[in-house]
């Protein structure tokens, strides 16, 4: 049994279905990436970790079904989510923010901002007129401070500079060497993926269509399911 | 002088002690693609809410097709020719693709004190928006709620309303943002031509996409210009390699 | 007019500020930091007087009223959090204007169901009652003194909770995201029950301390409720320093201005015209105050948003 | 045909088989409880299009439905002292005659509107809700002074005003015009909703931002919108005073804004049709709960309760499903 | 038979008055025990709009020949000219506006109460018996309030300290207390029905101000005395009726009501019965479809009033006697005791501008 194990999962908004069974498993150590085309059920797969949304089939964390707790008693078994979107309390300066989820453990406040300077100087203004780029590294920061041992980044690069996003993926090498956290990564450069990735999934229409080592990862698979 | 579509000269503009944007004048010229890069913060959004009038700058003055814009507002300047896209989608999210871009070809035709006859029976506010569709490659999503879009949908649409309204010159922040690598390649390629229609003003942190399309390209950081010039030039200059692209170029 | 009762007057706009703000604060914390618009907030508000008068009726002592009226008022927040607000929070404000208007009717009728029509008795405890003589001769009853005083207390103790606490960064999170604060850990809806309690119990103290000088009765919480909300509008949504600001100046504009706007105009008019014009204009006041800050800052004094 | 579409149908052959069921049971009175319902109705779609397209949350409606009242009051009021409304400049002389009581109606409200609206859009939010209702309980207190037409005790008119070809007295003919111009405001309303405006006027509400960067001004479509709303709701305060044969300051009141508020949430913000179902079930409800108890608030309290917890959407909502039907 | 429509109020704020008024009204009638008179009793929740929807809905779908029970002067002035412009009878219990009285008077319409204005003047003539020289007045600022200062100011013959109209519905009255403390005032005279009325005397006795005081008996009815408590005893106020009148129609009615409701009635309570009784007795002399004959019979007051003389002035409002009563404690309960006639054979200052 894996640390995070999905199987056959199934989603619906209302009436539309978009998760029609996707599988996924994360060990401890372990850095995923999901991966897919626009719309294909990649947030929704981590909505419904996350217990945002009402799923179907197996959801397994930690030893624990997930289905049976509520979104903050599963994210307090060591999910730390940095959401599509960014998702900043708006009215919350960068430190409240901060602090308002953080959980005792390696992350503080210290070494978040050991990680973005940029936070340090910002630290009391409201997180609503921050750059985007600035409240993404808020959106991680966040997400650090509760402790995880799963880190869910959905499009945590997203709107980053190029200098940044290098210190981010960096960021997540030094995870991985340096502790057992497990990472799930959905981002769009996969050159940037294979560097830090071990394994890939690929969905397709809410579906797990492919799976396997990043190094597995042929030009042909690429291309039929992520267009490049 | 080559003529210019549009030009800001010396703008300003502080956040109580922080100077957001510094002196920047910089132009658009036509057929032109002009990006605009730097590191996160540096100011891109707040010159280009000063270009598009949702902020006021302190100081300096904003040019399109060489009239002063600078007292207009948003809408006056949207009339005006002025077409942009948001970092974050700005969509009215219970409304239908359609009904996004219709609105769009309203705003561009001047159509929206009709009180009576239906707006999705516009033959002419329908061809428009559902061409703007076609183009960026929803037209299969017509129907749907903007709120079921995927991230990555909203995104096209966010451009595809730009389109309707036809304008002089398009500022665009961060139009990749989100779009997977697929959906990145497919809207280089429609930027490039878009080029023939207007120019763009090109803020980006997706610098495949930035040195692919850009003729000019212009650092920001700290809210000043520190360089501007061609793709070459810039790739190559260690201020720009130190403050913003580090290893990657 | 003396400056003595000039004096006098400030202090009392001051002091009826100073009670505004009791009954406000209550409602900031639901409806600024939680974002919900609880028209019932007068309900609790009538609750805890009730339950006051009729404690302090069997057993004469003020002080176990004072407790009454915080339980029952805390435990009537409590009840309604989980069987109605709690499913409201995702809907916009409507659906929490029309469920609170309902529970306005529920509280109202059931209060006089229970207690029936006629008004009831609470009088200020012996230990506050009659006045105390200030520096500079002023007669100024003790109690409303008192009421000063819990009225700053209660001021600092929210202002300490939501701004330097880490109870209160949660809630004004969740405010902004719950779905997000939730998938991070926070189990809001149990910090939802407890501060909607606590606005409660807010409400019902000011209820059973401003019901010994007032009257207690069916409806008591209605011109309650709008100046309360007034007041945090005028404060700035989410603001307990604004609330606190804005319950000042009410209290000074509705007081200054009722008593010496006649005064002014028969500088100028008739005795008789200048009496009814000044005082109609007086009643109108605070919604011109209130008007005049809102053109001037569209989000209120101490408003966060835009 | 959706099941909205069915609803509404219902719901309108009900108004008017009213006056029938009337006739063959000999209880005239429930056309009066009927063309009650009506005017409300009305009034609630003037504020449905302020809140429920432009998303206006506006406390203050009581302000527009009190100017329609007064506007007949006023009017009829010199009509039947025989004293001139004003002298000088020119003389004015008080009427009877319902078409240009409404008109005065109509363009006082639609000043009063577009002032109040100009100040009022400033705000967003709660602070719109507030700063309408201001604006609502200062008409409220004016009129309670305003003792030249009666202050709080308001006034009373003797007989109901006259339209051509009408006997108004006859409680079926009062009730035949009131729903007749419901139905065009209904109509007028259905265009609206799908027009340029609505369509800009409803994204206006929802991403301001957007509008603007595509060439409109927000402000405008929603000053636009509240005029509209102000008017129509003025129309009904008119068309009430005219039912009671009665005006008073109550019209003013913040209760009423509210009560104007609760039929459109009740009957289902920014539906066709939810007005009319706000008001017809409001209005029921009011009369038979009062026979059965004293206490009948208790029970209206818990309906409506009822209604937001288990009817997202109001009684359309839940009897037509929930999403607003798009085609 | 003769069917009677009492509109009132029975819920929200002002329920006890209406419940009062009702109650007082049911005795009378029970008490007659007769089957030809038919009462319909519904609550006006204190909305004039739905006042007159309640009269509309008992002239067309009941069919009732007289109507009565409105506590409230606005309410009343939205009911009462259109009902008596339909050929009904209305019988006032209470309210009693000026309008009605003078030009706006009617012969269907008859004030069994009294005519708004003479408790004031009451206390007016009251105050100047008692020697007041420099009183001060105050009122909510509104027809009524505005009404009663006026009734007070025409028996009143000294000087006025202060006139103040306060906001309707005021709650705090610290302001005005002050006023009145500066004012160099001998006496304060004050019309605050309802819950203003209580909370400005609790704050007036705690404020240690302790200039006499003198109000209409609103303010000191037997419903709302036991929320004022201490700070009412002593306190003189005017009325036309009080549980101690020494007649014999009143003390039976002081004790049927006490033994129906287990409560002591108060001045609507009395006004309701005196209503009935009075309908009761023209109902015997008249037909109520023949309206002049009704009206009357009505004139006539021929009937034993709790207020002991009782006959109708040219514009069918009361002459009758206005009492001072001062406010005492009855063991745990605090009521009122007679302590003088302030008026005596009082009718109102209406009678000559009624043309009936
Ligand atoms: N809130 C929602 N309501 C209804 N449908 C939704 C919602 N969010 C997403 N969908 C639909 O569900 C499907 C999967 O969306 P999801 O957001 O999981 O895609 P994704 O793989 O994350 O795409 P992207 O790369 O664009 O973020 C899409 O077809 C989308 O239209
Ligand atoms: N309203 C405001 N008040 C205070 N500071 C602000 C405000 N708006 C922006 N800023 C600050 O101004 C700086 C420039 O912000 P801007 O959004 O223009 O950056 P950007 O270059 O677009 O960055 P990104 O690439 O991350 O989007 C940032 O440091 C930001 O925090
Ligand atoms: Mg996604
Ligand atoms: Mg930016």
């Amino acid at each position: 049994m894996s640390f995070l194990s999905v199987k056959s999962l199934t989603a619906s908004y209302g009436v539309s279905q978009a998760l029609f069974g996707v599988d996924l498993d994360i060990n401890p150590g372990e850095v995923v990436a999901l991966m897919g085309r626009n719309g294909m059920g990649k947030s929704t797969t981590v909505k419904a970790i996350c217990r945002m949304i009402a799923a179907g089939g197996t959801l397994e964390f930690a030893g624990q079904n997930l289905h049976a707790l509520p979104s903050h008693k599963a994210a307090r078994l060591g999910l730390g989510l940095v959401p599509e979107g960014r998702r900043c309390f708006r009215d919350l300066t960068v430190a409240e923010n901060l602090l308002a989820t953080s959980r005792p453990g390696d992350w503080d406040m210290g070494r978040v901002t050991q990680l973005f300077p940029r936070l340090g100087e910002r630290h009391s203004q409201l997180s609503a007129s921050l750059s985007g780029g600035e409240q993404q590294m808020l959106a991680i920061g966040r997400a650090l401070m509760t402790n995880p041992r799963l880190l869910i980044l959905d499009e945590a690069t997203e709107g980053l500079a190029p200098i940044i996003r290098q210190e981010i993926w960096s960021a997540i090498n030094r995870l991985k060497q340096d502790t057992d956290m497990a990472i799930l990564v959905i981002d769009k450069t996969l050159a940037e993926l294979e560097q830090v990735c071990d394994r890939a999934v690929m969905l397709e229409r809410g579906k797990t269509v492919w799976s396997g080592a990043m190094t597995a990862l042929t030009p042909d698979i690429t291309e039929r399911y992520v267009g490049v | 002088m080559t003529e210019t579509i549009l030009a800001t000269h010396g703008i300003t503009k502080s956040f109580g002690a922080l100077k957001a944007s510094n002196d920047i004048s910089i132009d658009l010229r036509p057929g032109e693609i002009h990006a605009i890069i730097g590191p996160n913060g540096a100011g891109k959004s707040t010159l280009i809410g000063q270009i598009c009038g949702s902020l006021t700058p302190d100081a300096g003055r904003v040019e399109l097709m060489g009239q002063d814009v600078t007292s207009l507002s948003t809408d006056q300047r949207a009339r005006a020719g002025l077409g942009r896209t948001f970092q974050i989608s700005a969509l009215a999210m219970e409304d239908t693709v359609l009904e996004n871009a219709i609105l769009g070809a309203m705003g561009a035709s001047g159509r929206s004190w009709r009180f009576w006859s239906a707006a999705l029976g516009d033959r002419s506010l329908r061809t428009r928006a559902e061409a703007a569709l076609e183009r960026v490659g929803l037209a299969e999503n017509v129907t749907k709620r903007c709120a079921d879009l995927s991230h990555g949908q909203r995104r096209q649409l966010e451009v595809a309303v730009a389109l309707t309204l036809a304008p002089k010159a398009f500022v665009m922040d961060e139009p990749m943002a989100g779009l997977g690598a697929e959906g990145s390649k497919n809207l280089t390629g429609f930027l490039d031509s878009l080029r023939q229609e207007a120019p763009i003003l090109l803020v980006e942190h997706d610098m495949d996409a930035v040195f692919a399309l850009a003729d000019r390209i212009s650092v920001l950081v700290y809210g000043e210009v520190i360089a501007t010039g061609s793709v070459d030039q810039i790739r190559s200059d260690p201020r720009v390699r130190e403050a913003y692209l580090g290893e990657s170029a | 007019m003396s400056t003595i009762l000039i004096i006098e007057q400030v202090l009392n706009g001051l002091q009826s500020g100073v009670m505004l703000f009791l009954m406000a604060a209550g409602l900031t914390l639901i409806f600024g930091v939680m974002g919900l618009i609880n028209l019932a907030h007068g309900s609790l508000y009538m609750v805890g007087a009730f339950a006051a008068a009729a404690v302090a009726g069997a057993t004469g002592s003020f002080v176990l009223a004072l407790i009454a009226a915080l339980a029952a008022a805390a435990l009537a927040g409590a009840v309604i959090e989980v069987a109605v607000i709690r499913r409201l929070y995702d809907s916009d404000h409507l659906d929490q204007v029309l469920a609170t208007f309902a529970l306005i009717l529920i509280f109202s009728e059931g209060t006089r169901w229970v207690f029936g029509s006629f008004p009831l008795f609470l009088d200020i405890p012996d230990a506050l009652s009659g006045p105390v003589t200030l520096p500079g001769g002023i007669q100024y009853p003790l109690y409303r003194l008192a009421l000063i005083g819990v009225g700053l207390l209660v001021a600092f103790g929210l202002w300490l909770l939501i701004e330097r606490t880490r109870i209160g960064i949660q809630i004004r999170a969740g405010e902004n995201d719950r779905e997000m604060i939730a998938a991070l850990g926070v189990d809001i809806s149990k910090l939802y029950t407890l501060v909607f309690a606590l606005g409660a119990a807010l409400a019902g103290l000011a209820g059973a301390l401003v019901g010994a000088i007032q009257s207690v009765q069916v409806g008591m919480g209605e011109p309650v409720l709008i100046l309360a909300f007034v007041v945090i509008v005028i404060g700035g949504i989410g603001s307990i320093k604004g609330a606190f600001i804005g319950a000042l100046l009410v209290g000074l504009t509705d007081t200054l201005v009722g008593i010496f706007l006649p005064e002014v105009l028969k500088l100028f008019m008739d005795a008789a015209p200048a009496t009814s014009a000044g005082s109609s204009i007086a009643s109108m006041s605070i919604y011109i105050l209130m008007s005049l800050v809102l053109i001037w800052r569209p989000s209120g004094l101490f408003g966060a948003r835009a | 045909m959706s099941r909205e579409t069915l609803f509404n149908a219902a719901l309108l052959l009900g108004l008017i088989a009213v006056p029938a069921w009337a006739v063959m049971t000999d209880e005239p009175f429930t056309i009066t409880l009927a063309t009650r319902a009506v005017i409300l109705a009305l009034a609630a779609a003037g504020l449905n299009i302020a809140l429920g397209i432009g998303g206006l949350v506006s406390l203050g409606h009581a302000v527009f439905f009190g100017i329609g009242g007064y506007a007949m009051g006023i009017l009829a009021h010199h009509a039947q002292s025989y004293t001139p409304l004003m002298e000088w400049p020119l003389v004015i002389e008080g009427t009877k005659f319902m078409p240009v009581i409404w008109l005065l109606a109509v363009v006082v409200s639609a000043v009063a509107a577009f002032l109040i609206g100009l100040m009022s859009l400033r705000t967003t939010g709660a602070y719109f809700i507030m700063i309408t209702l201001a604006f609502g309980q200062m008409f409220y207190y004016f009129a309670i002074s305003w003792s030249t037409y009666g202050g709080e005790d308001g006034m009373s008119i003797y007989i109901r005003n006259d339209f051509p070809g009408l006997n108004t007295l006859v409680p079926i003919q009062f009730y035949g015009l009131c729903l007749a111009i419901l139905v065009v405001v209904l109509i007028f309303t259905a265009r609206l909703r799908r027009s340029p405006f609505g369509l800009a006027l409803n994204a206006a509400r929802q991403v301001p931002a957007r509008v603007e960067a595509v060439g409109m001004d927000p402000m405008r479509l929603k000053l636009v919108a509240f005029v509209i709303s102000g008017v129509i709701t003025g129309l009904a305060g008119a068309l009430f005073a005219d039912l009671n044969r009665f005006v008073s300051p109550t019209m003013f009141s913040w209760q009423f804004s509210g009560e104007i508020m609760i039929l459109v949430i009740l009957g289902g913000v920014g539906r066709l049709f939810g007005p009319v179902a706000g008001a017809v079930t409001f209005v029921a409800l009011e009369h038979f709960l009062g026979g059965i108890t004293e206490f009948w608030h208790i029970f209206l309290g818990l309906i409506l309760l009822a209604v937001v917890l288990f009817a997202r959407g109001g009684i359309t909502g839940l009897v037509a499903g929930k999403e607003a039907t798009h085609d | 038979d003769v069917k009677v429509g009492m509109i009132t109020t029975l819920s929200g704020g002002g329920a006890s008055l209406g419940i009062d008024t009702r109650d007082g009204f049911m005795l009378a009638m029970e008490g007659a025990n007769r089957d030809d008179v038919e009462v319909v009793i519904e609550d006006d929740q204190r909305k004039p709009d739905i006042a007159v929807q309640l009269a509309d809905k008992m002239i067309q779908s009941e069919k009732v020949d007289v109507l009565t029970g409105i506590v409230w002067s606005n309410l009343a002035m939205a009911v009462v000219p259109a009902a008596t412009a339909q050929g009904l009878f209305y019988l006032s219990t209470n309210a009693a506006p000026a309008q009605l009285a003078g030009k706006g008077c009617n012969s269907n319409y008859f004030s069994v109460s009294y005519q708004n204005d003479n408790l004031h003047e009451g206390a007016g003539a009251y105050a100047t018996q008692a020697g007041f020289k420099n009183t001060f007045i105050l009122a909510p600022n509104y027809p009524a309030g505005i009404d009663s200062l006026t009734g007070f100011k025409r028996f009143y013959e000294g000087e006025l300290a202060g006139e103040v109209y306060t906001k309707l519905g005021q709650t705090d009255y610290a302001a005005e207390i002050a006023q009145i403390r500066a004012s160099g005032a001998d006496s304060v005279f004050f019309f605050l029905p309802g819950g203003m009325g209580i909370s400005f005397l609790k704050q007036y006795a705690d404020s240690g101000v302790d200039l006499p005081v003198v109000g209409p008996a609103f303010s000191f009815d037997q419903g709302i005395l036991q929320a004022v408590g201490e700070a009412a005893v002593g306190v003189k106020n005017s009325s036309t009726w009080s549980k101690d009148l020494d007649n014999e129609a009143n003390a039976a009615f002081v004790a049927a009501f006490q033994q129906k409701y287990d409560r002591l009635p108060s001045i609507y309570a009395a006004q309701g019965y005196d209503t009935a009784n009075l309908l009761l007795s023209a109902i015997d002399k008249a037909d109520v479809n023949d309206d002049a004959a009704f009206a009357a019979a009505l004139k006539e007051a021929d009937f034993a009033s709790v207020r002991g003389e009782f006959s109708f002035a040219a514009n069918n409002h009361p002459i009758q006697n206005v009492y001072v009563r001062e406010v005492i404690k009855e063991g745990d309960v605090f009521t009122n005791k007679i302590v003088g006639t302030a008026l005596e054979d009082h009718a109102n200052a209406y009678v000559d501008a009624c043309k009936m």
